[in-house]
């Protein structure tokens, strides 16, 4: 306590004593309600970067008034508590004694209104404004829309700021400008030479329009700024390979992970189960449902945590509904996978409109910080960190399956229970146990599904019938109750429909892999992997 | 004798009773309609009883035939109706002419041609590559519900030059008359009807004939069937064709009378609920599949007006139900309860 | 000899059509009791029955002085009965050797294992083919494997429904010495269905004549007149 | 000559599962095949009626070669198979099961506007009344009884009227009355077709086998000789007969 | 035999259910008899579109609930027939002609997508019914049988471009038209096109592309927006529809791309869909509309209060969290317009009500509106808002006067208008 008053009283005197500057005057009228509209004008006219980080949090609608000095809000920390930042005549994160970021609720800020005409005013130097902004998106916009500046004030302010500059992607933003800018203004040829090696070297996101551009003048060196120009573009376009790679890689994930439960009910159990699709929604309302308990009911702050915990439970939860689907519907349908497809479509429909009047409409989950933005492999190259994740799941799903399955006594009774009832039953396996548990697992696979896929989407009642053709066919193909077959077909869809779609649209795309599919069930009518020898006969 | 009277009774019920009662200002002109519409349906039903309760083939892609239908006639009444000009959705689709795939259905007998020639063709080149690789049951299936999922992707399409996710709609005329006349839809009410009796006593006849057995021969035992001499695949074409053949006929006079075609009518769902109906009604008996076809969309227009907040709940039930408990439809649940039991062994 | 199963006036049905109609017989224990009768007569379902996959509509199923007729299929297995069924019924996608394993369901003591050793003396043949899918056997291999599965299971009654059928006379021979051989050595009660005399007579102790769901005739091997045998299967 | 067999071969997943160097068969001759299980004897047979394609090999019917040819084709040149599972239409009646299968125009138009003639209705219950199921023409296939099956499927391959009859172990859950008289049938047939049959009750075997006996054994012709001849050679007793038979000795 | 009999009972005894249906009222031509007068109520409860139409409907509900207990029109209660035509589009036209022939409603209340609009159309014109349809649209339709409360394009879409190239708006000089592929988003980016050639956008600065209906996987679009962008002053005008936008706007976070370096101008993302969605990725993005819940006019606080307090009453889903936005703004207010309209013809007779209709004015939530003279059309202001975290927007930008509706754009057909006053309707200038 006693540190907090020495240190406001510090913060309080230098604040006073810097008062005596003009600069400080009209800050403090800004801050204190007078002559606003003037003393912003002075500020906008004087250009004094020391200045733009208050004047950026105007225009951010962000200037409040904490323990009467000028600050503005950072990161957001939990739901309604960020981090401050002090912004005149000190531009820094705010600590408490312990030197960590001090974090406070929105409502211990006073908010300095500042009419719309007043933040207009700032239009005229928003462009180097945002040079300072504490946004790294921000700052690197503000370097691209300096591109056709050759005001060298401006160059300088650019410098000033590179300077600065933390955030590797926005310093290689501003260094493409910079060095385009400076390319074009020399007259030196060996200079002109090195920017253009600065510029390919640097390869933000500009350089092959300026080289190419630059190429396209009788300057000095223009034909080597073509073919410095031209091997970025290719650099480019491998990049955009690896990238459409991993997105089929991604997608080829959410299709086995949603087909491995369907395989392992439909090809193992022999019910084609349409309302697979629904459990994958109820897992993706499990999570909504948690989140919402937690955050709106309970009142317990935001967690990644949240997100961690549904997985396990849209598991339980999807797969307890499946189960009591199997006690009172598929129960009467074993081995008549043509009726258990009709009275699963009428369970679907009966799922979806539960859901419609549960839920009402579009709903959405909260994705946990950990998984938003992407990993950036490369400058051009960045794979979002919730695709990784789902890729992930899916491996490590499809591992605990397969040991399930082939490693464990139950698994041996479910493959036993589904291929022959009545011996597994004489054999003196409960067999009633065994077929409710395969529902319930398969049931479940798709509840984590649905749980992954609220990463991507939304949460509707209907989201179940998006992929869900495309997960029969991922099993068609691959050939019944194979869970390499589920695998191999769900990547090799995944990524031809992806590599379709970079040439054709997306609908195109899906049309040629059905024909595609059509025509390689000539050969192999039965899937990738056929069993073979005897048991193929029948 | 008497089950003879019966149809009698029913064709003379929907023939001269229903329209004789609009006539004495008794029956909405809507009613007649609605029941025109479920008769198109019955149509289309007894082409999947065909396949799928004779021949065993579940073919989920028959709303997709039905729509091909439906998509030729309704066609040739915009191009009447919109006259010289081009139809309304490819001036804002930025389309500058006639695309070429439009042109013949200016004629009402090319449109008449065409409507059946297409997806009878269409049918037998998917069903010489489905058969052709021996793709039957579950694969078939599957196979089929993609190809309808991708084929209503494409017409969902603008570029398709098929009006996309609009469809085709705000028909005036066919053949010149009006068809916001009464007696224009009481015409095409009794069109429907009249198909219906035929397409019903050439499937009876099919059904009945040694062609209709091999049919479910071959749903029994195929293999058997090619060991027997039959080229399995001949047959299945030939039905797989015919099935189509009823749908789009079906689908040709469904336009012009419910006044729009969009692709709503042929995703996924619609293919599923045509098969529902006939399982409802009743798989491997043709007065199943028509009475489910008439009797479920009746459920659905009451309901979806009693109802409007709890139908879906009250048919997917149904379904459920049916299916689990009354495995042989409608028909099925009454032999039971009309007939003694006797040994199903 | 005391008896281990006793069944009693059962009647039982597939649907709307009866095929027992009040069948009784009794099971010595440590010795091959064998049904015999024409194509139909409902051998087959009544091995079923007393299995349990078939529920009795009438009579009683008596095991070890135990009324087992409720159970289903399962505790029957757990009871300690084995049932070989015709056609084998061999997981087919299961290796040979998980197709034993699943023997080990009904065995009092799981942890037990596979009696492997015992088991490969009795059939080398499976040794060779541990790892080859059960479907992929040929039918005299998998009518042993069937065998070996039920005895794993260590049970004291085994059902077995025409083990010949289909199967190369060798290997006929060799079921039936390892019957006898299971019967003498470890007192296993045997209840076998058969339609063909000469190898019922390689190996039962007791007979019964089956005809239209009823036992016609019953006596042991001693007394028994098979001339008058072959004029009950006829007809 | 009816059939004749040069150097066939197929395997499976690796596995050899016949090697056939030759194989003859001469019209109006019954020829028994027996071998161990897994001989490669209804492989054999699914190559001829075309069901398996085989990897090499040459088959002749009627001096015509056959392989590559489609099952249908092969039974429309007057090849007929039993299965050793019976394989009827359990939907239709056992009168319709016949009908389907009796010679005549098998397209769709003949099919569509068929009637049967009174000589094919005097056929069918001629044959009926050789396989004894004249009491059940009405009844729903599915409801007959294994043996009756068995018989239905025998009926079905005669009506084809085929040259060449393939019958797979027809014996198989026959009692030994049911199987003298399958075997009395077959004798029977034997007068006007050529009948290749898989078995393994010997005694089933001694009946019917007149001529010769071939036997298999992992795929390859083993011996091939009169029934007599086979029960005596010492490799057909070690493979397949096995030592000290009771049930052999009882023959 | 016993079968077929029983069957042609159940045919019979449907077949007079049906006829039951309507028989009652045959023959009878005024819908105003007794104390109630009938309105139909045409919104999808079940299947894809109910997510949007069920708060259509209770608006509409919540407005006949105000005027009964107000006293209702013209001295009698109206009583709505609800009807459920499942986003299934053929059933529109069913359920359409059933209200109109069969229940003999005075007015319905009705649609949201184009294509149902377009299937209910003929059955109006042929029974010369009265539809009221809420929803902004594609314009280039100008029926006498239909009131279009929602935007036409110019009230929507040349606005917000307008306002993304002026110098407060960012001055944005690169376009990237994407939408959901259906007549809307054609018909909008054929008018935004126009608009921006016009205006010197170069061709090549403007891109269109259009993905199907419930289209997830944004990953190969947002990578190609992203080198789009990458030079600035470019933006995104959003014409995806329903459940595609949560996966959109996740991609283009997840791949670096914000509001401050190229915003989404989204012209289907209202409140409703905004409510509970996790608002995070959007926040800072921007939407165009006529109407705002966050408009601070006393009628509006009035109203918003007045609905949630209405969704709570009556137990719907969501409670007291619902929210209103531009549709249901324009959906409560048809039934006031419509009720006003028949009180000024002292009728419920549909061209009476029509003609009162022409040139009304009436104090909506969102102010004072306008029914055009001539074109059935509604003139009103237009807004763009700025998407905040809690679901809400900040207007950021607002037309002083009421825009007027214009259903034929001048852009794209010079020479074509609407009005039913002078005209028959759409003529050619």
């Amino acid at each position: 306590m006693k540190n907090m008053l020495i240190a406001a009283l510090v913060l309080w005197t230098q604040w006073a004593m810097a008062a005596t500057d003009s600069t400080t005057i009209f800050v403090s009228q800004i801050l204190h309600d007078s002559e606003k509209t003037y003393a912003i004008q002075q500020l906008v006219a004087r250009q004094d970067p020391q200045t733009f980080a208050l004047l950026n949090a105007i225009n951010n609608k962000k200037l409040y008034l904490f323990n009467n000095e000028a600050v503005t809000t950072g990161e957001k920390n939990g739901t309604s508590s960020y981090e401050i930042y002090s912004l005149y005549p000190k531009n820094e994160l705010l600590v408490n004694k312990n030197g960590q970021p001090l974090h406070t609720s929105i409502d211990a800020l006073t908010v300095v209104e500042i009419s719309r005409a007043d933040r207009l005013l700032l239009n005229g130097i928003l462009p180097i404004l945002e040079l300072f902004s504490p946004e790294p998106a921000k700052r690197m916009l503000a370097y691209g829309q300096l591109k056709d500046s050759h005001a060298p004030h401006r160059i300088e302010m650019l410098q000033v700021a590179l300077a600065r500059e933390t955030n590797t992607d926005a310093l290689r933003a501003g260094k493409d400008i910079l060095y385009a800018i400076q390319l074009n203004t020399t007259t030196d040829a060996q200079t002109a030479k090195r920017y253009i090696d600065s510029l390919a070297e640097n390869w933000g996101d500009n350089a092959p329009v300026f080289l190419s551009a630059y190429a396209k003048s009788k300057k000095p060196f223009a034909d080597y700024a073509g073919q410095k120009a031209s091997s970025l573009e290719r650099k480019y376009d491998y990049l955009q390979k690896v990238q459409n790679l991993f997105s089929g890689l991604s997608l080829g994930s959410i299709l086995i992970l949603i087909a491995l439960g369907l395989s392992i009910v439909y090809g193992l159990a022999g019910i084609i189960n349409m309302a697979h699709g629904e459990f994958l929604m109820i897992g993706a309302y499990t999570t909504y449902c948690i989140q919402t308990l937690f955050t709106e009911v309970l009142k317990v702050p935001y967690t990644d945590l949240l997100f961690i915990i549904s997985l396990p439970l849209s598991f339980l939860v999807a797969g307890l509904l499946g189960l009591l689907l199997e006690r009172l519907v598929v129960r009467h349908l074993y081995a008549r996978p043509l009726e258990s497809l009709l009275a699963t479509w009428g369970v679907s429909l009966i799922l979806i409109q539960t859901a419609r009047s549960l839920f009402g409409d579009l709903t959405a989950v909260k994705t946990p910080a950990f998984l938003s933005g992407g990993l950036a492999v490369s400058p051009h190259l960045v794979l979002p960190y919730n695709r990784i994740f789902i890729i992930g799941l899916t491996a490590l799903i499809v591992l605990l399956t397969y040991l399930m399955l082939y490693k464990t006594r139950i698994g041996l009774q479910i493959r036993a229970v589904t291929q022959n009832r009545n011996m597994s039953a004489c054999l003196g396996i409960d067999t009633k146990k065994v077929a409710a548990l395969t529902f319930f697992f398969g049931s479940g696979l798709a509840g984590i599904a649905g749980c992954a896929m609220t990463l991507i989407g939304n949460v509707v009642p209907d989201m179940g019938q998006t992929y869900i053709v495309d997960s029969f066919l991922v099993v068609v193909t691959g050939g019944v109750g194979k869970i390499v077959g589920t695998i191999v077909s769900g990547l090799g869809i995944g990524f031809f429909t992806k590599i379709l779609e970079a040439f054709f649209q997306a609908v195109y795309g899906k049309v040629c892999i059905l024909l595609f599919i059509m025509l390689f069930m000539q050969y192999k009518p039965k899937g990738l992997f056929p069993y073979k020898g005897r048991l193929a006969e029948d | 004798m008497e089950k003879k009277i019966y149809y009698l009774l029913f064709i003379a019920f929907f023939a001269l009773l229903l329209p004789a009662g609009h006539l004495m200002g008794w029956v909405s002109i809507n009613t007649i309609s609605l029941w025109g519409r479920y008769f198109c349906f019955a149509i289309a039903a007894l082409g999947i009883d065909l396949i799928w309760g004779y021949t065993g083939i579940l073919s989920m892609c028959q709303a997709f035939f039905f729509c091909l239908g439906s998509y030729g006639i309704a066609m040739h009444m915009l191009l009447k109706t919109s006259g010289s000009a081009l139809p309304e959705f490819m001036v804002w689709n930025k389309v500058e002419s006639l695309p070429f795939f439009w042109v013949p259905f200016q004629s009402f007998g090319l449109t008449l041609v065409l409507c059946l020639v297409i997806p009878s063709l269409l049918a037998f080149v998917i069903g010489y590559v489905l058969f052709r690789s021996r793709i039957k049951g579950v694969y078939m299936a599957i196979i089929t519900q993609a190809l309808a999922l991708a084929m209503w992707l494409l017409f969902l399409r603008n570029e398709t030059g098929l009006g996309g996710t609009n469809g085709l709609t705000d028909f005036k005329t066919l053949l010149g008359l009006p068809l916001s006349n009464t007696y224009v839809k009481l015409g095409l009410y009794l069109m429907s009807l009249l198909l219906l009796c035929v397409a019903y006593f050439a499937c009876y006849q099919i059904t009945h004939s040694k062609f209709g057995k091999v049919l479910q021969a071959i749903r029994d035992s195929e293999s058997r069937v090619s060991f027997t001499a039959y080229k399995v695949m001949d047959y299945k074409l030939a039905v797989f064709v015919v099935a189509a053949l009823l749908a789009a006929i079906g689908g040709m006079l469904y336009a012009p009378q419910t006044g729009i075609i969009t692709p709503g009518r042929m995703d996924v769902k619609a293919s599923v609920e045509m098969v529902m109906w006939v399982a409802l009604g009743g798989r491997g008996k043709l007065k199943g599949a028509v009475a489910g076809a008439l009797l479920v969309n009746f459920l659905y227009s009451i309901c979806t007006s009693l109802f409007p907040d709890s139908w879906l709940y009250i048919l997917g039930f149904l379904f459920v139900i049916t299916v689990l408990f009354f495995d042989k439809g409608f028909v099925g649940l009454m032999d039971n309860l009309t007939k003694r039991k006797e040994p199903c062994y | 000899m005391s008896k281990i199963l006793q069944v009693e006036n059962v009647v039982a049905a597939y649907g709307q059509s009866t095929i027992l109609w009040g069948t009784s017989l009794e099971v010595k224990a440590g010795a091959v009791t064998t049904v015999m009768g024409r194509n139909g007569v409902g051998k087959t379902t009544l091995l079923k029955t007393i299995m349990g996959v078939i529920t009795a509509r009438e009579g009683k199923v008596v095991f070890k002085d135990r009324d087992i007729t409720a159970l289903g299929p399962a505790g029957k297995a757990k009871a300690g009965i084995a049932y070989v069924p015709q056609g084998r019924e061999i997981i087919p996608k299961l290796t040979v050797y998980e197709n034993l394993l699943l023997g080990l369901e009904a065995a009092p003591d799981r942890r037990a294992g596979i009696p492997e050793e015992e088991i490969y003396r009795l059939f080398p043949i499976l040794k060779d083919f541990r790892k080859r899918a059960g479907g992929n056997l040929s039918g005299g291999q998998q009518q042993q494997l069937a065998i070996a599965r039920a005895l794993v299971s260590r049970p004291s009654l085994l059902l077995l429904d025409e083990p010949t059928e289909g199967i190369q006379p060798s290997i006929a021979q060799e079921i039936g010495h390892i019957l006898q051989q299971l019967v003498q050595e470890k007192g296993l009660s045997v209840l076998l269905v058969e339609q063909k005399i000469d190898f019922a007579r390689q190996v039962s102790d007791y007979y019964y004549f089956m005809d239209r769901g009823k036992m016609i005739n019953h006596g042991s091997a001693e007394e028994m007149d098979f001339a008058s045998l072959e004029r009950h299967i006829a007809v | 000559m009816l059939l004749s067999v040069n150097n066939l071969a197929v395997s499976f997943g690796g596995v050899q599962a016949l090697s056939l160097s030759h194989f003859s068969l001469q019209p109006q001759e019954l020829r028994v095949i027996i071998g161990p299980n897994g001989a490669g004897k209804s492989t054999f047979l699914d190559i001829i009626c075309g069901r398996t394609k085989p990897d090499t090999g040459e088959v002749y019917f009627n001096d015509r070669a056959i392989m590559g040819m489609t099952e249908v084709s092969i039974a429309r040149l007057g090849i007929g198979r039993k299965f050793q599972q019976p394989s009827v239409f359990p939907g239709l009646t056992v009168y319709d099961n016949l009908l389907l299968a009796a010679k005549m125009k098998k397209d769709i138009l003949s099919s569509l506007f068929f009637k049967p003639s009174q000589l094919l209705k005097a056929r069918i219950h001629e044959v009926a009344e050789k396989i004894g199921l004249t009491k059940v023409l009405s009844s729903i296939a599915g409801a007959l009884s294994h043996g009756q099956k068995q018989w239905l499927e025998i009926g079905i391959v005669v009506l084809q009227d085929p040259k060449l009859l393939l019958i797979d172990e027809p014996a198989a859950g026959m009692s030994d009355e049911e199987t003298y008289k399958t075997g009395e049938l077959l004798l029977e047939l034997s007068n006007n077709h050529g009948i290749i049959v898989i078995e393994h009750d010997m005694k089933f075997v001694q009946q019917i086998a007149r001529e010769r006996v071939t036997v298999l054994e992992r795929g390859k012709l083993l011996v091939e000789g009169s029934f007599n001849d086979i029960r005596n050679d010492q490799r057909v007793i070690d493979c397949y007969l096995g030592r000290n038979n009771t049930q052999l000795e009882n023959l | 035999m016993k079968t077929t009999r029983f069957l042609f009972f159940c045919f019979l005894l449907a077949a007079f259910a049906s006829c039951h249906n309507n028989a009652g009222k045959t023959g009878e031509n005024t819908t105003d008899n007794g104390e109630t007068v009938k309105i139909g109520v045409l919104h999808s409860l079940s299947g894809t579109m109910a997510i949007s139409e069920v708060s259509l409907r209770d608006a509409v509900q919540m407005a006949v609930d105000e005027i009964n207990a107000s006293g209702g029109v013209l001295g009698k209660k109206i009583e709505p027939v609800i009807v459920d035509p499942a986003s299934d589009w053929d059933l529109f036209a069913e359920k359409a002609k059933e209200l109109l022939i069969d229940k003999k409603v005075s007015a319905v209340f009705g649609c949201w997508t184009s294509v149902s609009r377009k299937s209910v159309l003929p059955v109006f014109e042929e029974n010369n019914g009265l539809l009221f349809y809420p929803v902004q649209y594609e314009g280039e339709e100008c029926s006498n049988n239909v009131i279009y409360t929602g935007a036409t394009p110019n009230q929507q879409l040349i606005p917000a471009a307008e306002y993304l190239m002026s110098e407060k708006g960012g001055g944005y000089k690169k376009f990237y038209l994407l939408g959901t592929d259906y007549v809307f988003p054609r018909t909008a980016n054929k008018i935004l096109k126009a608009y921006l050639l016009s205006k010197g956008v170069p061709n090549e600065n403007i891109i269109e592309e259009y993905t199907p209906f419930h289209h997830q996987d944004y990953q190969t679009i947002v990578s190609k927006i992203k080198r789009f962008a990458a030079d600035g002053k470019a933006c995104v005008l959003s014409t995806i529809n329903g459940d595609s936008n949560v996966p959109f706007y996740k991609e283009f976070a997840n791949q670096g791309l914000s509001s401050a370096t190229c915003p989404i101008m989204a012209f289907s993302v209202a409140e409703d869909e905004l409510r509970s969605m996790d608002t995070e990725f959007l926040v800072g993005h921007l939407a165009a509309w006529n109407y705002f819940q966050s408009n601070d006019s006393p009628e509006n606080k009035k109203f918003v209060e007045a609905f949630k307090a209405f969704c709570e009453k009556k137990g719907l889903p969501g409670g007291s969290k619902r929210v209103t936005d531009d549709p249901i703004c324009w959906a409560y207010t048809g039934v006031y317009l419509w009720a006003r309209a028949a009180t000024k013809a002292g009728s419920f007779d549909v061209n009476k009500v029509r003609t009162a209709l022409s040139g009304l004015e009436f104090d909506s939530p969102d102010g004072k509106v306008k029914m055009d003279v001539g074109n059935h059309h509604l003139a009103k202001p237009v807004m763009i808002g700025e998407i905040k975290p809690d679901g809400q927007f900040d207007i950021i930008s607002k037309t002083d006067n009421l825009v007027s509706p214009q259903p034929w754009s001048p852009l794209t057909s010079p020479d074509k208008d609407c009005d039913w006053v002078n005209h028959k309707g759409t003529y050619t200038k």
